[in-house]
């Protein structure tokens, strides 16, 4: 625990180990149904491959994004958070990823602000018919992240992952 | 025995008591000072008059995780968790006699009255205060209004003060007296008999007498319409002062594992009070603020026999909106024509 | 063991009776048999990690040692999540927390039980527990109220075990009309007022949503009991169940500790912030 | 914890063949909630559908998720399933076993404990779902159809046809639209009166149609199947019980105005019908230019009307219907061309637009059928036609190109041809687009056989020089400049939206684009319908199009239409928004991104200090609703979450998943 | 300089005495002097005696407009003092609709800036209740025991060294005579020094910052645009946040927090100003404020309630601040 006082429960920092080659990162991507969902579907229908430590979860438009679902993917030991959507123009829902452009644009800035690398936090317009763009996103994701190392600053000092 | 250290040497001292276990002391953050654990850089401040924090974390820090959980299906496993900082005896030095009479304000409810409070008691024990006397009140000082004596500190191991480049210790308790005797290596005796200066009193010409019974029957008086109105609903008194020790109790963690958690909280928020069922006894700023003065100056006088500020001036200071201890006491009339 | 006050004993949940739309009654038991022992009107702190602890009165008697009861109201979190566990759950327990009903002073008194919706749940420890003695009680009756029929907790209970016992009435009201209830129709202060127990001999025992207690100490009053003879039993936010938290304080009072059991009397003295 | 049951599909080898669904299962069944997890070979086929049913009643689940295939191939599937075995279908989740992971991780080493991630956040998921149930709306028989073109017409009959009762709304005193404007139409050179006629009487007989000319939509509030439109049949001044069409009344109206039916090349009078065939026969007073009206004294076709029809003191009629359905043509708009002063459009009287030179050709249009320049009376010798004025223009005009040009300019050439052979007939093009059914052959008859002669290149301006006109341009085929003289410059002038449709796109929450054309649902796939449930599109006012086209497209429109119609409940979608009032402090930020007007300020009340309070809120209307949660990103406190999508449900996923490194 | 002052206060105190004596406001929302005299606070003021409490000085700090919407409840109608921050904070609340404007007179004090107790107390130390200031055009001289005089520009409180608008907007009267806008100030001074550190320095910066952070939520109960009804700190269905003081736990809420006044936001410094542990909580805001202009066009809130608020609009070719 850990108070103003003193500093306990220590994170893991960045750097070489040993550790380090075999570690993968972990990341989560929010995908809207229609198109990046759907790119992932047709990534899978042409199987292509793309790393394991990528895990989505399906929202029906990318305007059901919140902030707050970024920041606890980080503090839960993701190493990197993907947000993806259709392409501004074609959204579902009309106008949804427009709003999205503003708000996220904003809040990643605000991210790299307080000083967590901007590459762990990206958005992309994937299109259901981009199954090869969806697996290419996911394949440099994870090979950012991974020159990166794992992600201490914003990890909650008591959160305890599982094998 | 009265030693003394002169102040080129203290970072020695820092170094050694560091060494030994946790050393808390006041250091500098901008303008703003407050408790921490020493380690070299940090800029210790002996001369400022009452932290901008009190020094209650040392003993009751702002959270602190007590047991684990574990569930798996339908099973589900609890353990304490590992007493944190404890392993090794912590120096507290620094306090002022005000903080120090807090502290044992906060024996008395989580020490005195049963059942203890083990997290906090076992705190306590390991823990050595040194005192610092004060030489000069701060503006916003007004302990002597409780009785206080600002050169002393009755509650504590050890007693220090400055006079001129000289920093004078002298041990109040065996614990205090063994304190001295493992740093007398950077210590020298004191030649003469020393004591700390006098020093004027500050009490803002508060007449404190008879207050709480006072109070009794003021529950609904219209005052308290007035003295509650530009309240924020925040929770910075509360959380500076010295004698407020309210906690919450909190889980974290997920479906199959974590841990619980108890942080401090206010009475000054909104859901504090709030039950499940939606019914809140203290349902706006007047019920809470008001609260908060009673507490202070009727209901703990009441439950036991003391008051609960001590007078450090910390909420004149810092309170955003100018709802202080001093002009609520004197709303509410307890102050002498006499000044 | 640090925090050793604050630490649970895990216990398990036997049986869940679903009473009312909204209430379940959960049996937990512990390693051995009861979890710990207790009078009645204490509480117990409840809680099911991640979601939190929050406070129960027991609402079985002492008196019955197969296992211990909590009647329990979705309202929050914590009893949101308690609606959806299933038997065999394991959870929290710790306590027992504050007093308990003067048992000791009540014996060879009559004794009026006056409840409204899930407030029967700390009276019906003391209930049982009187009727388990039963010899060494007076008359008991019982009025207990709820919005509608289905609102009624315990109905086993109240309509066929209490009636029977010797010397026990039980008085059901329901605040509306309902098709096929053909019991008392009215609020339980008002029902209280047309039943007129004299105070002679007489403690009432209380406990309800506020607002019904309000009422009730009104309609008592009227019906000259003296505030001595009134005891409440009280709901307040808790934490701790010691006392050291703050937040239960009535005046320099904690609920957790120095009640949740209080004589009318003792609450006349208290600021009224309840 | 509600009781969960998880099943996993082997998918064949599809999914087994790459995760070890033994360890799944296993996992599954260590998770909290989880009383029965299990596996199958083909989990979608009858047998395991009924294995799922069969078990959920076994086990008393009350929660089920499937590790299966993309939950876009067969959510529908499995919600249907567990419906069928008395579950709510929304208490079901789906793990993407298949396209996101057992397809695209080849090492089951990897593609394994994936697996057991992505069901352990459904199970997370899962175990904080609740029932949701679509509002089954009634559908009100009715449609509305605003546009009395020839494809609000097409569609109006269609749907009339079907049985249904139509209310078509024209803004004109008749119905027609454009196409009434037209001499003739490509590429058949069929009369457009002689086909569109027995159409529009077709309209005014239908006993199903009811027909609102000289009206106008003002308001549509309600969703699919219940809109409620205030319609205002602006007042004709004519008693139309009593009118006869005898047409004395506008041939004693001593008033002429400007005809807009012959853009403004002709006039016609203050009591007018705007062509003979108009459709109703019944003419209107125009009050702004009524003598009458405008001085109080004339009143002369009052006294010649031998009906006693005339009404001045008849006042607009509002009427106040509910539709199920609202098709809009509102058709399009001959581009203003007062911007290309380079061609002297509006400063020459022989520079026309196409639509004037159109009606130039026709019998009763401004010059009774003659050719001639409007200048001095006389026959053209030579007329040049200039193609893509407006249209394809990036500095300037529309970006787009406007479709119909290169072949109604072909038209006219050969209808110019006919009427005056010795007429040269000159157009410039910057590309010839003949896409289109007899389109291409009819083009080339213009060149071939009437001696057309298209030159590809532009006009950079167009100026008198004595009695003619001089067309400076440049060919680009060759690059060299070329200068003609021509009696007669025709403009193909772009279409372009009425100048009312932003205000009806915001009327009826549709969408435009940057043209204000409306549009559609999807390009490809829903091109009939938009964004709003219920209100479908038809013919030019979704871009520009032919006749056939337009057509086809109100066929299409009002087949779609009329399927919502036949319905008798419609299912709204079940996972929307929901605003928590007591939470909500209506800000109403939410309302203002909404992209389906579906969130609207409310009323609440609330208790402050013994005093009953109203106070604002956001709520949803669930009919109205489309599920996309955009709402949720702009509410602060969470007051507005997404049914199906909550934020606990989600944070539970993003926990769940991350619990597993 | 004094004389001047006193006028001024004359000037107000007759210009709302008219008001509130004739009953068009039943509730006066001002500031008196509280335990010294580097101290003023709210005043609550509904008869000529309270008037006589109403002061106008270089510390009457807070910003007023918050109170509204709980008076409100209680009064019809509410004159209140705004300075230019003040006023745009008013503004912003009339477009979030959580105050009706109708029911509010806004007196508009334009204002010269005002002083920080802190930076006085560092000048004169423990003897600051010995001291008095003399206010100058723009210097400030410490009288009593020091004879000091310091420009007035280096003793303003941060959130006015910045402020670009210290004539209120908006408001129904102004009381005095405005002060010119001060457009020459730097608002994004600190912002860019931040932005240009490296990634790890800066978060160690906001790490130190942040573990000291009391979890007081003043910044937030001070703050004018925090006006929802239930913060999303105090939410326990869903738990966004855990009370425990663990650094992420900061490092989220105080990110929220700020990023919950994107494009509400006026600049009123408040959160700062009253924060009992000094954290530089305006750099948050002031840089998403700075994002927002630069990647959306100039936006100040609660200057032009006709203008939409950024993340309500958007145009099709937004520029993005991620790769697309």
């Amino acid at each position: 625990m850990s108070t103003a006082l003193g500093k306990t429960g220590e994170v893991p920092v960045n750097g070489a180990s040993p550790e380090k080659e075999r570690w993968t990162p972990l990341i989560v991507a929010f995908c809207c149904n229609w198109c990046s969902y759907a790119g992932g579907d047709l990534a899978g229908t042409s199987r292509m491959d793309y790393p394991a430590n990528v895990k989505v979860i399906r929202m029906p438009c990318s305007s059901r994004i919140n902030p707050l679902f970024i920041l606890r993917a980080f503090q839960r030991g993701a190493d990197g958070v993907l947000v993806a959507g259709c392409h501004p123009g074609d959204c579902h829902y009309t106008s949804g990823n427009y709003y999205v452009r503003r708000n996220l644009s904003l809040f990643r800035r605000l991210l790299e602000f307080s000083g967590i690398e901007p590459e762990r936090f990206q958005v992309s317009w994937i299109s259901a018919s981009e199954g090869d763009k969806f697996a290419g996103v996911m394949q440099s994701l994870t090979e950012e992240i991974k020159a990166l190392g794992p992600n201490g600053k914003w990890r909650d000092s008591r959160w305890q992952s599982v094998e | 025995m009265t030693k003394y250290i002169t102040s080129e040497r203290l970072p020695e001292l820092w170094a050694r008591l560091a060494d030994r276990g946790p050393l808390y002391l006041p250091v500098n953050e901008g303008t703003a000072v407050a408790f921490r654990a020493w380690e070299e850089g940090k800029e210790v401040n002996l001369e400022a008059v009452n932290s901008t924090v009190s020094p209650k974390e040392i003993f009751l820090p702002a959270w602190e995780t007590y047991l684990k959980f574990e569930r798996a299906g339908k099973k589900l496993a609890l353990a304490p968790a590992d007493a944190n900082g404890l392993a090794r005896p912590v120096t507290a030095f620094g306090l002022r006699p005000c903080d120090l009479r807090a502290i044992e304000l906060l024996d008395l409810v989580f020490v005195e009255q049963d059942p203890p409070d083990e997290l906090y008691t076992r705190r306590r024990k390991n823990t050595t205060i040194v005192a610092l006397a004060c030489s000069q009140p701060d503006p916003f000082c007004f302990c002597t209004a409780f009785g206080i004596e600002p050169t002393d500190a009755p509650g504590a191991d050890v007693l220090a003060w400055k006079t001129g480049n000289r920093l004078f210790m002298e041990a109040r308790t065996p614990r205090g007296e063994d304190w001295l005797e493992e740093n007398s290596r950077l210590l020298q005796e004191a030649e003469g008999v020393e004591k700390p200066p006098p020093v004027e009193s500050a009490d803002f010409g508060l007449a404190l007498e008879g207050l709480p019974e006072n109070l009794k029957g003021r529950f609904e008086d219209p005052i308290w319409d007035q003295i509650y109105r530009s309240c924020l609903g925040c929770g910075i008194c509360t959380y500076i002062c010295p004698t407020c020790y309210c906690f919450d109790i909190q889980d974290y963690g997920h479906q199959e594992q974590g841990e619980r958690f108890r942080c401090w909280d206010s009475c000054q928020f909104s859901h504090y009070t709030l039950t499940a069922g939606g019914n809140n006894p203290r349902p706006t700023r007047k019920e809470r603020v008001r609260n908060r003065f009673l507490h202070k100056l009727q209901f703990y006088p009441e439950r036991y026999e003391e008051f609960g500020c001590v007078g450090c001036g910390r909420c004149l200071r810092s309170c955003p909106v100018g709802i202080d201890m001093v002009s609520v006491i004197r709303a509410l009339g307890g102050e002498t024509v006499a000044r | 063991m640090p925090g050793s006050f604050l630490m649970p004993l895990v216990v398990t949940v036997k049986e869940i009776v679903t009473e009312t739309p909204d209430t379940k009654t959960l049996r937990v038991v512990g390693e051995k048999g009861l979890p710990f022992e207790f009078q009645p009107g204490q509480c117990a702190m409840i809680s099911l990690p991640p979601v939190g602890e929050a406070i129960f009165s027991i609402t079985s008697s002492p008196t019955d040692r197969e296992f211990m009861e909590f009647s329990i109201k979705e309202a929050g979190t914590v009893t949101r999540a308690l609606h959806r566990i299933t038997p065999g759950q394991q959870l929290g327990l710790r306590g027992p927390y504050g007093n308990s009903f003067p048992v000791e002073s009540l014996r060879g008194k009559d004794l009026l039980f006056i409840g409204g919706g899930i407030g029967l749940a700390p009276l019906r420890s003391l209930i049982n527990y009187c009727l388990e003695k039963r010899a060494e009680y007076g008359q008991i009756d019982i009025i207990y109220g709820a919005r509608s029929p289905g609102d009624l907790i315990r109905k086993e209970e109240i309509n066929r075990i209490w009636p029977s016992v010797p010397d026990t009435r039980v008085h059901l009201t329901v605040d509306a009309k309902f098709e096929g209830w053909e019991g008392h129709v009215g609020f339980v202060p008002s029902y209280l007022t047309e039943l007129a127990f004299p105070p002679e001999n007489r403690m009432a025992i209380t406990c309800g949503p506020p607002v019904m207690i309000k009422f009730v100490l009104q309609a008592l009053e009227e019906l000259k009991f003296s505030p001595e003879q009134v005891i409440t039993t009280l709901e307040m936010r808790m934490k701790c169940g010691v006392g050291k938290c703050g937040r239960c304080n009535i005046g320099s009072l904690y609920v957790c500790k120095d009640g949740p059991v209080f004589t009318r009397a003792q609450l006349d003295a208290l600021p009224d912030e309840y | 914890m509600p009781r969960i049951g998880v099943f996993i599909c082997w998918c064949g080898t599809n999914i087994a063949g790459t995760v070890e669904i033994e360890q799944v299962v296993n996992a599954a069944r260590s998770f909290p909630g989880v009383v029965y997890a299990g596996d199958y070979r083909y989990l979608c086929s009858e047998v395991g559908q009924k294995l799922i049913k069969d078990t959920i009643k076994k086990e008393n689940l009350e929660r089920v998720v499937v590790g299966t295939c993309s939950p876009r191939m067969h959510e529908v599937t499995f919600r249907k399933a567990v419906a069928e075995a008395g579950l709510n279908p929304y208490l079901l989740e789906v793990a993407n076993l298949r396209e996101h992971c057992s397809w695209v991780h080849k090492d089951p080493a990897e593609a394994t404990p994936k697996a057991i991630a992505l069901v352990r956040a459904a199970v997370s998921k899962a175990s904080l779902d609740e029932p949701l149930t679509a509002l089954m709306l009634d559908v009100e028989k009715r449609a509305l159809v605003i546009g009395g073109g020839i494809a609000g017409i097409q569609a109006a009959l269609d749907i009339a046809d079907s049985g249904y009762t139509v209310d078509l709304v024209e803004k004109e005193p008749s119905i027609g639209g454009r196409m009434a404007q037209l001499e003739k139409t490509f590429p058949t050179l069929d009369c457009a009166a002689c086909i569109l006629t027995p159409k529009m009487v077709e309209v005014a007989q239908h006993p199903n149609i009811n027909l609102l000319t000289y009206s106008e939509v003002e308001a549509v509030s309600g969703f699919v199947g219940q809109f409620d439109v205030r319609i205002r049949s602006r007042a004709r001044s004519i008693d139309p019980s009593k009118c006869t069409g005898c047409g004395i009344c506008y041939e004693k109206c001593p008033a002429k105005v400007p005809s807009e039916f012959d853009m403004e090349l002709g006039k016609r009078k203050v009591i007018y019908v705007p062509f003979p065939q108009a459709v109703p026969n019944i003419p209107v007073i125009d009050r702004e230019n009524c003598l009458y009206f405008k001085r109080g004294r004339c009143r002369i076709c009052e006294k010649e009307c031998p009906a006693e029809a005339i009404d001045f003191e008849q006042q607009d009629e509002i009427i106040e219907r509910r539709y199920g359905v609202i098709l809009v043509a509102t058709g399009f708009d001959s581009m203003d061309l007062t911007g290309y002063g380079e061609y002297g459009y509006g400063q020459h009287p022989d520079v026309l637009s196409a639509l004037q030179f159109e009606r130039l050709f026709n019998a009763s249009g401004p010059t009774a059928g003659q050719v001639v320049r409007l200048s001095n009376g006389r026959p053209p010798q030579r007329v040049v036609f200039i193609q893509c004025v407006g249209s394809r223009d990036i500095a300037r005009g529309q970006n787009y190109c406007s479709k119909i040009c290169c072949m109604f300019t072909s038209k006219q050439a050969i209808l110019l041809k006919e009427k005056l052979p010795e007429t040269e007939a000159y157009i410039f093009y910057i590309d010839l687009r003949t896409a289109g059914k007899g389109y291409e052959e009819f083009q080339r008859r213009a060149a071939e056989e009437y001696g057309v002669i298209y030159l590809r290149g532009s006009v950079g301006k167009v100026f008198p020089e004595g009695e003619r006109l001089l067309v400076r341009g440049v060919d680009s085929l060759s690059g060299r400049p070329l200068e003609i003289e021509a009696d007669l410059v025709v403009l193909a002038a772009a279409s372009v939206p009425r100048r009312d449709a932003p205000e009806l796109a915001r009327l009826m929450s549709i969408n435009s684009d940057r043209y204000n054309f409306f549009d559609e649902a999807h390009p490809k796939l829903r091109p009939v319908e938009t964004h709003t449930a219920g209100i479908f599109i038809a013919g030019a006012c979704q871009a520009p199009k032919d006749i056939p086209e337009a057509v086809a497209q109100a066929g299409a429109a009002a087949a779609k239409a009329v399927t919502l119609l036949s319905k008798e409940k419609l299912q709204s979608e079940a996972c929307v928004a929901k605003v928590d009032p007591a939470r909500c402090s209506g800000c109403l930020h939410c309302e203002a991104v909404c992209p389906y007007g579906a969130i609207a300020a409310t009323e609440t009340e609330e208790r402050v200090r013994g005093e009953l309070l109203t106070r604002t809120v956001a709520e949803v209307n669930p009919a109205l609703c489309q599920g996309c949660g955009c709402c949720t990103m702009t509410c602060r406190s969470g007051s507005v979450t997404l049914q199906g999508y909550t934020d606990e449900q989600m944070l539970a996923e993003v926990d769940a998943l991350c619990l597993q490194r | 300089m004094a004389e001047r002052r006193i006028n001024n206060m004359e000037k107000i105190r007759t210009a709302v005495a008219q008001d509130l004596l004739s009953g068009r406001i039943d509730l006066l929302l001002g500031w008196e002097k509280g335990l010294y005299w580097w101290q003023s606070r709210p005043l609550f003021a509904r008869n000529s005696e309270d008037l006589q409490r109403l002061t106008w000085d270089s510390f009457c700090v807070a910003n007023l407009s918050g109170y509204l919407q709980e008076e409100l409840k209680e009064n019809k109608k509410i004159g209140i003092l705004l300075k230019g921050c003040d006023s745009r904070a008013l503004n912003r609340l009339v477009q979030d609709q959580m105050v009706d404007r109708e029911r509010v007179v806004a007196y508009g004090l334009p204002c010269p800036g005002l002083l920080d107790p802190r930076l006085l107390k560092q000048e004169a130390g423990l003897e600051l209740t010995a001291l008095g200031i003399e206010e100058g055009e723009d210097r400030v001289t410490l009288t009593g025991t020091k004879g000091k005089s310091i420009a007035r520009e280096e003793l303003l409180l941060e959130k006015c060294r910045r402020c670009h608008h210290p004539d209120p907007v908006g408001c129904d009267q102004l009381l005095l005579p405005p002060v010119g806008s001060r457009e020459d100030r730097s608002r994004f001074h600190q912002v860019t020094r931040l932005e240009e550190i490296p990634a790890e320095e800066r978060f160690a910066y906001w790490s130190s910052q942040f573990e000291r952070c009391l979890r007081c939520y003043a910044c937030r109960e001070a703050c004018p645009c925090c006006s929802c009804r239930e913060c999303f700190v105090e939410q326990e269905e869903p738990r966004w946040l855990g009370k425990a003081h663990e650094n992420s736990e900061n490092f989220i809420y105080h990110l929220t927090r700020a990023f919950h006044s994107a494009g509400r936001c006026v600049e009123c410094g408040e959160c700062q100003r009253v924060c009992p542990v000094e954290l530089p909580l305006m750099e948050l805001s002031s840089k998403i404020i700075k994002d927002i202009n630069e990647l959306y066009g100039e936006y100040q809130a609660g200057l032009d309630t006709e203008q939409d608020p950024p993340l309500l609009t958007y145009q099709p070719d937004d520029p993005a601040a991620f790769v697309e």
